[in-house]
């Protein structure tokens, strides 16, 4: 990482950025991939911040961030309704966008992402793709308080309803906790594990006892569907019980290969972090050209499955890797 | 009987110019001594001469700060419990020192348990070995019995079993006496006979001189961490015990005056105990008047004490103070009615010990003397002072944590405590337990001044000499039941000793109304 | 007052050590968000240490934040209730969960570990059911009843540099706190039977009262904690409000000098330690340390504090008992 | 044993009625499922329950769980080490962990809460540290090694039904460990020490040395259970693995009749314990009931049963005073 070891001359030169996601998750490790080329290539310096535990530290991350002074901050807001006056504080002292989740009521300048609703809808196809039959569906998720997770759930259930797409502004959710049906899909019910993938797993092999006729699971954070395949794997369903999944990791992409999961929806994260430095290096050196027109930057939504899950992933590793690459060069050269 | 002829050039332990310093205090400042092979040595001193400070270093609990220690004329260092044990010193503690949560048999062979490969208990050796531990010293208690689950007076018999099933060759008594009533104390003498038959040397340590009359061949006295004096035993006699005690010349030991009554203070109807529901206590004691409590250990006076205090609310009855019931259900109630309890087990109920002597004994007057709710200070210091100086206890200030107080000075802190509060009815529970003559006799006169100001005195003691000295009347227990009372002139060792062993004399019912 | 010493040496170091490898540390914006902090978990770690002075513990604390934050912003954004009703009935009803609490524990005499971690699991339960698991707040409104927690009074004379309004909440309650424990009976009943629960009882204390006192003080407490976290923040988590706080206030009040064992404890220790905490946290970013190492070196800050702090005061005692030996 | 009754009581009872109100419950697969994570926890619990028994506590478990997961993926996955080089090593580490703990515990006399807690943060620091934060896995690699977690074994006659291979290991600890309790000086040692620390002295017990023993024990049981949990569940988050694991595990202690006073604890209790919370969570799961009631039953649930358990203890205490008063 950037860590000022001190000596301060060389970091006082460069572009200081910060990049504040909304958790610690692999979809960032992704993410800070391609903050790290974009770093490279844009000559800056930009730290990556996971607050640990929500909102309370996101607050306090972002004012130590901001006492201590950058050039820029882009945020994945956990919480946009309320953070409007904290993003407007930090807009105040310097260049602020968002990404992943926006905060459209605050003064940020703009916002990189796509439409989690989207996607969602996007893992509805292929939930019904893989069960054309219909049944049973599942959901699992970390956290439900989250903007994200909300909108992913809603449009997965919006698409098996075969319901029109809504507007965000005003997203209407199903209740949690009793059984959605429709003519085809039934959505029993949605777990939370507040991000521990132990009891992601235990969730996961408690549905498949509680409901014996459950034909579908769907993974709303990147961990959850790797976990939803160990319990399947366990119970001996595999094939039986079909998994879609969220983002890109490594056990679901080996999933993907082996058959086992369906299929995938990516946000592309490394774009994210990408795009995020990029623009705020402009917006830095007074460069608006790099702003997005519309003040949104829309990341295209990959879907992932068994046909394309080669070259997806080898790219992928080519972006990781380079990242990795950076950061490790990066290390040494603090270390020297 | 090869003990007899012990050599006199190299006694079987000697100790030259002990020093131990604790911050704030010295506890010793250069004590000799030598103990022969097989001889019961009594040692004697004021409350804080250091008396339980040599013998912990003696058993390896502290370390001296200087001087050396012979064991046989070989120079030892004992650094540890257990190698006191290894050379078979043993030592039954002042305090009692049990792991509560494990039965008796355990406790006995705790650190010592016969034992097989890697580690292996032997259970059934245990109990077997510790039964006859028991036996020796009669305490009728299954060795499985929790130690929790015991009283006081029982636990010190535990601990001196514990000591005992030690082979050891010198075993040191730290006041074995002082919770234990005359018949166990009778028991426990026998035991040092047969042991010193065996050749086994004791170190005994008493404020009881009646016992170190009876028992020592030789006694040695400390006054203040020094030396003072040893006489032989044909010399000893309480006067010169005394003298060399406290320095000086003491006259007669209990003072009683003949004192008015005055009308009925604290009146027991069909009392009914939680322990023993089944007997019901019936008493009178009237204002001025001083009553003594006997009976065996476990009898349930400490039991009945609590009731009145509300601290184990009666099952049944009713409890009269001044002639009106109240019956407390809490020591606030009880506190309220003009009851006060001077607690037996001082570290537990008596006393916090981590806190200083001056909060210890404003804690029950801080609400009579509070101001608002705020503390007040003025009075408060005003109350130390005064409870520091009418108990003279022997402390540095009243800011020194009551703790490192000797045995003696602390159970004057807790006299102290309730004095303060001015009581109609003061219940005492075994007031003199481990404290000197000289603070015993203090003790004494302030319960005769107390009486004479009207204030009805109830003390359970185990200590014969006390019940026959001290008391106006005498109730007598046994196992939970009042057998008999005895009238002043009616008192008599054996009359007690009979109630106390649960044979009903026809002639105490009578005198009893 | 020895005890306080180790800890506002470890505080006075983090800080100095902060602010000479980075200026920012001592702006006027920082140390006004570090005060902020520090009083917000001051508060609650005030509450926390009375429980620990009567020789129990209070796991409940941070759902009790939890489910007060919740509620606030629940019945205000969501429900429209008055401002000038709901905070009192959180507040009655944080005082309540500590009676309960006090009420299990005194009368049922069940263990304080187990019931505060029922609690713990309880409240946080009921914050979810209630809002259905969905993220509360204020949005853009309240902004008034929000100075309560991000407010700032002007210093007269003092430009550049403002008070955080929760400081003075703090020095208020702390103040009551300690006169509290040091100067009416009730605190002395509390220390007391807080080293030695029976000795008090036969010394005339009500320990159950009480007891039952030092829960209601220490769930209300954290009920207003609750309160001033959520307008702090704006944005209510259900599941994640407070989450760990329960540690971080028992971890200040031991660092401030509180023993477990109970019997012991300092109002200005227990800031102390907050404020130490927070300070710790905040340096972390300042100095630019990657977040993933924050907990690496809070851990080994805190440990080699206390060992340093032991270490010297064996030494001191060494000292004193060499000197007061020589002397005589 | 009379303790354990209340717990057992508990557990019948929310089996019974998960049993009665779903059939799956008692479903091969849900069984199998419940005792492979009753048996991952208890592993922990076992240990925590041996600091509890000195007096002691240990909040770093869950951290060192988190460590020995994240170091166990890490090296077999990103290191490509041999598992045979690895496993000792993990061990040998959360051994060290305990030692480290233990000396400070005894010869610096610091409060096992700071201590622990330091350790806490900084293990969880050192695991995200280490895996830069990364989360780790084993892919679908190493499946012969995760059959030490995720196995089954076959009962003879039995079809449908196998034990899953940590089962195994619980009961062969559980054995060891109560043999040592029970049936070993040592056991008796940690059982006075914890109640009466200078009673133990003074019997010459090297009190020390035996507080250090279960500060080693407890950690390398983590350090255990940490490999356990990371090959079960194949994926392993180094912010996250095993975070609030600590506070299960006393739990578990603590419900199966080991008091936080020190003293008291049965290995049989402990492991119940451990059930009765694992049982929970799937009955909660297997009866549809939203997760976000999870916590608000879990807590009542124990609560209700630790009350109702003092309530009758209470009732039967009384019966037999009445009945031995009127015997005489
Ligand atoms: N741990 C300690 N710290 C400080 N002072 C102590 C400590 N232990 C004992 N002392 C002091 O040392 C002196 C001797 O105490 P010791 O217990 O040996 O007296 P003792 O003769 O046994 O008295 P008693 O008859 O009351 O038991 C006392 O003044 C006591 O206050
Ligand atoms: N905590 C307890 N639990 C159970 N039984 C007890 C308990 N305390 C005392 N007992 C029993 O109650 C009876 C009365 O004990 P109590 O302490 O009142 O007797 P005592 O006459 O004061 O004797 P001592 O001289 O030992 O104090 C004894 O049989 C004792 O074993
Ligand atoms: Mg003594
Ligand atoms: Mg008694």
């Amino acid at each position: 990482g950037p860590a000022d070891s001190g000596s301060g001359s060389g970091s006082s030169e460069k572009i200081q950025l910060a990049y504040i996601t909304n958790g610690i998750d692999p979809f960032w490790d992704t993410a800070a991939a391609g903050v790290r080329d974009a770093e490279k290539e844009f000559d800056v310096e930009c730290e990556v911040v996971m607050p640990p535990d929500g909102s309370t530290d996101q607050k306090r991350l972002l004012e130590a961030i901001l006492a201590r002074g950058v050039d820029g901050i882009a945020i994945s807001p956990t919480d946009a309704d309320n953070q409007v006056a904290m993003i407007n504080d930090a807009c105040r002292v310097t260049n602020v966008i968002t990404h992943d989740s926006d905060a459209p009521d605050s003064d940020r300048i703009c916002f990189i992402g796509m439409e989690n609703y989207k996607a969602g809808r996007e893992a509805g196809k292929l939930v019904k793709e893989a069960l054309p039959e219909g049944g049973e569906i599942m959901l699992f998720v970390g956290r439900l308080e989250q903007l994200n997770s909300q909108q992913r759930r809603q449009g997965i259930i919006d698409e098996l309803l075969d319901r029109p797409a809504q507007s965000l502004d005003n997203l209407e959710q199903d209740p949690v906790g009793k059984p959605i049906e429709g003519d085809k899909y039934t959505i029993l019910d949605t777990r939370t594990d507040n991000f521990a993938y132990e009891r992601a797993k235990s969730n996961a092999e408690d549905a498949i006892s509680a409901y014996p006729n459950l034909k579908g699971m769907v993974g709303l954070f990147a961990y959850n569907a790797p976990a939803c395949l160990e319990a399947v794997k366990g119970a001996g369903k595999v094939g039986e019980i079909q998994i879609v999944s969220f983002d890109e990791q490594d056990n679901t992409l080996q999933g993907i290969i082996d058959g086992s999961i369906h299929g995938t929806v990516s946000q592309q994260p490394y774009e994210y972090g990408y795009h995020s430095v990029r623009i705020l290096a402009g917006l830095a050196r007074d460069d608006k050209s790099v702003l997005p027109e519309s003040g949104f930057l829309e990341i295209p939504i990959v879907t992932v499955k068994k046909d394309n899950v080669e070259s997806f992933w080898k790219e992928l590793k080519e972006l990781q890797g380079k990242g990795k690459a950076a950061q490790d060069s990066e290390e040494t050269e603090e270390a020297e | 009987m090869n003990a007899e002829t012990p050599s006199s050039d190299s006694p079987s332990l000697e100790v030259k110019n002990l020093v131990k310093r604790f911050p704030g205090a010295i506890a010793l400042g250069g004590v000799s001594m030598t103990h022969q092979e097989g001889e019961v040595l009594a040692v004697i001193g004021e409350n804080g001469a250091g008396k339980s400070t040599l013998m912990k270093i003696l058993a390896g609990v502290q370390e001296p700060d200087e001087g050396e220690i012979f064991l046989r004329g070989n120079k030892v260092r004992i650094p540890d419990p257990a190698s006191a044990t290894e050379h078979g010193i043993a030592l039954i503690h002042q305090e009692l020192n049990l792991a509560d949560n494990l039965d008796i048999a355990s406790n006995i062979f705790l650190g010592r348990e016969p034992r097989g490969k890697l580690g292996w208990i032997r259970q059934s050796e245990i109990r077997e070995k510790a039964a006859e531990a028991l036996e020796q010293v009669g305490l009728k208690e299954s060795v499985r019995t929790l130690v929790r689950d015991l009283s006081i007076g029982r636990q010190q018999m535990v601990e001196i079993a514990k000591a005992l099933s030690f082979d050891a060759r010198i075993i040191i008594m730290d006041e074995p006496t002082s919770s234990l009533s005359q018949y166990e104390t009778e028991n426990l003498f026998q035991l040092i006979h047969t042991l010193r038959e065996r050749g086994v040397g004791i170190i005994y340590i008493s404020h009881r001189l009646g016992e170190v009359k009876e028992l020592a061949d030789r006694v040695v006295a400390l006054r203040d961490g020094q030396n003072a004096g040893e006489i032989s035993k044909e010399e000893i006699s309480s006067d010169r015990m005394v003298q060399m005690m406290v320095g000086r010349e003491f006259s007669q030991f209990y003072q009683r005056i003949e004192r008015p009554l005055g009308d009925v203070a604290l009146e027991a109807r069909d009392l009914r105990t939680p322990t023993f529901p089944q007997h019901a206590i019936n008493f009178k004691i009237r204002a001025g008047e001083v009553v003594g409590l006997a009976g065996l250990v476990g009898a349930g006076r400490t039991e009945m004490l609590r009731c009145l205090f509300g601290m184990e609310p009666a099952t049944g009855g009713e409890i009269m103070v001044n002639g009106e019931n109240v019956t407390p259900k809490n020591p606030i109630e009880a506190i309220r009615a003009g009851i006060s309890l001077a607690p037996e087990d001082r570290k537990h109920h008596g006393l916090i010990l981590e806190m200083t002597v001056g909060e210890n004994l404003s804690l029950p007057s801080l609400k009579r003397d509070q101001n608002k709710g705020f503390l007040n200070r003025k009075k408060e210091k005003i109350l130390i002072d005064q409870m520091i100086d009418a108990m003279s206890v022997k402390t540095q200030s009243h800011r020194q944590i009551i703790q490192y107080l000797s045995g003696g000075n602390q159970q004057k802190v807790v006299l102290g405590k309730w004095l303060g509060m001015n009581p109609k009815v003061l219940l005492l529970d075994e007031p003199t337990r481990g404290i000197d003559v000289g603070a015993k006799q203090e003790i004494y006169k302030l319960m005769e001044k107390l009486a004479s100001e009207g204030v009805a005195i109830l003390y359970a003691s185990s200590e014969m000499e006390e019940i026959l000295g001290m008391a106006d009347r005498a109730l007598v227990m046994h196992e939970g039941r009042l057998t008999g009372e005895l009238s002043r002139d009616e008192i008599s060792e054996e009359s007690v000793m009979q109630l106390a062993t649960g044979q009903t004399r026809e002639t105490s019912q009578s005198t009893a109304e | 007052m020895k005890k306080i010493l180790g800890i506002l040496g470890l505080l006075i170091f983090v800080c100095v050590f902060t602010a000479i490898k980075s200026p920012s540390f001592l702006s006027a914006y920082n140390m006004e968000n570090t005060l902020r902090w520090t009083s917000l978990f001051g508060v609650i770690s005030i509450g926390v240490a009375f429980v620990i002075i009567t020789g129990g513990i209070d796991l409940s604390i941070g759902s009790v934040i939890g489910l007060s934050g919740t509620t606030l912003a629940y019945t205000l954004s969501v429900k429209g209730w008055s401002p000038y009703l709901v905070i009192p009935m959180i507040l009655i009803c944080s005082m309540c969960i500590g009676l309960f609490h006090g009420l299990l524990i005194t009368r049922l005499k069940l263990q304080p570990f187990v019931v505060t971690l029922c609690g713990l699991l309880l409240y946080r339960g009921i914050s979810r059911y209630i809002t259905n698991d969905q993220s509360q707040g204020f949005g853009s409104g309240f902004q008034g009843l929000r100075q309560l927690a991000v407010g700032k009074v002007a210093i007269p004379f003092v430009e550049g540099f403002m008070i955080p309004v929760p400081c003075f909440l703090l020095l208020g309650i702390a103040i009551v706190a300690g006169i509290f424990l040091n100067s009416t009976i009730y605190g002395r009943y509390l220390l007391a039977l807080g080293r030695n629960e029976m000795a008090a009882k036969y010394s005339g204390i009500q320990t159950e009262r009480m007891t039952l006192l030092a829960y209601v003080v220490c769930s209300t407490l954290a009920g207003l904690g609750g309160i001033l976290f959520a307008l702090d923040v704006n944005s209510v988590q259900p599941a994640g409000l407070g989450e760990f706080y329960e540690l971080y206030a028992i971890a200040a009040a031991v660092l401030g000098g509180c023993s477990l064992r109970g019997g012991e404890g300092s109002i200005l220790g227990v800031i102390i330690g907050a404020a130490v905490l927070r300070v710790l946290y905040n340096a972390i970013n300042i100095l630019r340390i990657p977040t993933h190492l924050e907990f690496a070196i809070i851990g080994s800050v805190i440990l080699a504090g206390v060992i340093v702090d032991e270490l010297v005061k064996r030494y001191a005692a060494r000292r004193r008992a060499i000197r007061s030996a020589s002397q005589e």
